[in-house]
């Protein structure tokens, strides 16, 4: 295992900016072996729902068990693909409409890599990782619980 | 959400040993049967685990709902 | 034909920011119908070739087809793919290398889509639009055309 | 690329009409013999064409080197 795989944070508290995407390619404008980067962000949608259109998700995670995941996923990844550098961000606690709770950012030299892996790991956070969202609704403090499929 | 159902969010089971998974939800679901119509996983010391997998004590037992990370 | 998709400025002189690619992301956080945003960003690599590693690439196009072209792809995609918003950009002129000269940025209700539709993009590109580059190695000024593969 | 080897990078054909796609091809290749060693596409009224395509007049005629975009 390399010393670049090493366990990182993955959770961020509240919503992820799009300047901290920015920084995050600006910091890999000195690795020139990469050639593709791929990214996804997931964002909040106001969902209609029983009561209202959804205002914002509040996230939780098991967290040890959800970090061990992250690892997981980071190590299946790197072993799967091509891959130069790789990024996971979560929020937790509340993500407003509109902004960006999930991004995978994966660099590699060449793009079949990249879009690849950022498919797989989108795939396997959504299915693996014990993150639970409440979707609040409507003015009046509604919520319902999430479910990925 | 199933913390909402019992009341609690930690709670500690007492049992001599040779409890399987599936032994636990059944004690369980005895014990608050509105979790019957919830969806949810078992973990066991933080590995999702099957029916058939015999918990060794003392463990840490979750009670996963559906994931919704993304 | 919907209004949105007009055809739209593709070159852009110059490398891609990542400030740029920040400000493109927070223009979407008003459109609350968008769940996943895909990015792809094409980075100018340091290969190395007879010579000296290419410093930088010198992108040129045959302008009026290219922009033909890359609006054929914009129709394609928003008939194929499930698609709330898609912006491409392409650097003309001098891109040094470990900077951005291809940012395709899809958005869409589902991830399904936006992960589909940035391949789909990118590989219509790569393939079909009418652009140049001459890789620039060393410090002698010289170079060689780059062909992709 | 390929106007490097013509030394120009835009020329006038003149030709009475009814030339396909691949008689003005060969046409070329004779006046620029280095071009048989470069791979390119033929493009008219920026439309990439077959050789069998017949040539309407006037037409913007481009020859394009393969595609580095990206």
């Amino acid at each position: 295992m390399e010393k670049a795989h090493k366990p990182k944070k993955v959770f961020v508290q509240g919503p992820i900016s799009p300047d901290f995407v920015a920084k995050s390619i600006a910091s890999h404008q000195s690795k020139t072996g990469i050639g593709a980067h791929a990214i996804f962000l997931g964002q909040i949608r106001a969902d209609q729902k029983e009561g209202g259109a959804v205002t914002g998700i509040d996230y939780t995670a098991y967290e040890e068990m959800a970090e061990q995941a992250f690892h997981d996923i980071r190590e299946a990844a790197f072993t799967k693909f091509e891959l130069t550098c790789m990024h996971i961000y979560h929020s937790l606690g509340l993500v407003p409409t509109g902004e960006i709770s999930l991004f995978v950012f994966v660099s590699s030299p060449h793009r079949r890599a990249a879009f690849e892996a950022s498919e797989y790991i989108v795939e396997e956070i959504k299915a693996n990782v014990p993150i639970f969202g409440k979707e609040m609704v409507g003015e009046a403090g509604q919520h319902v619980w999430k479910e990925n499929t | 959400m199933l913390a909402e159902i019992a009341g609690l969010s930690d709670e500690v089971w007492n049992e001599a040993g040779g409890l399987t998974v599936g032994q636990f939800r059944a004690q369980m679901l005895d014990k608050y049967p509105a979790m019957r119509d919830k969806k949810f996983k078992i973990a066991v010391n933080q590995k999702i685990s099957d029916d058939f997998v015999l918990i060794e004590t003392p463990a840490e037992i979750a009670l996963l709902p559906p994931f919704a990370g993304g």
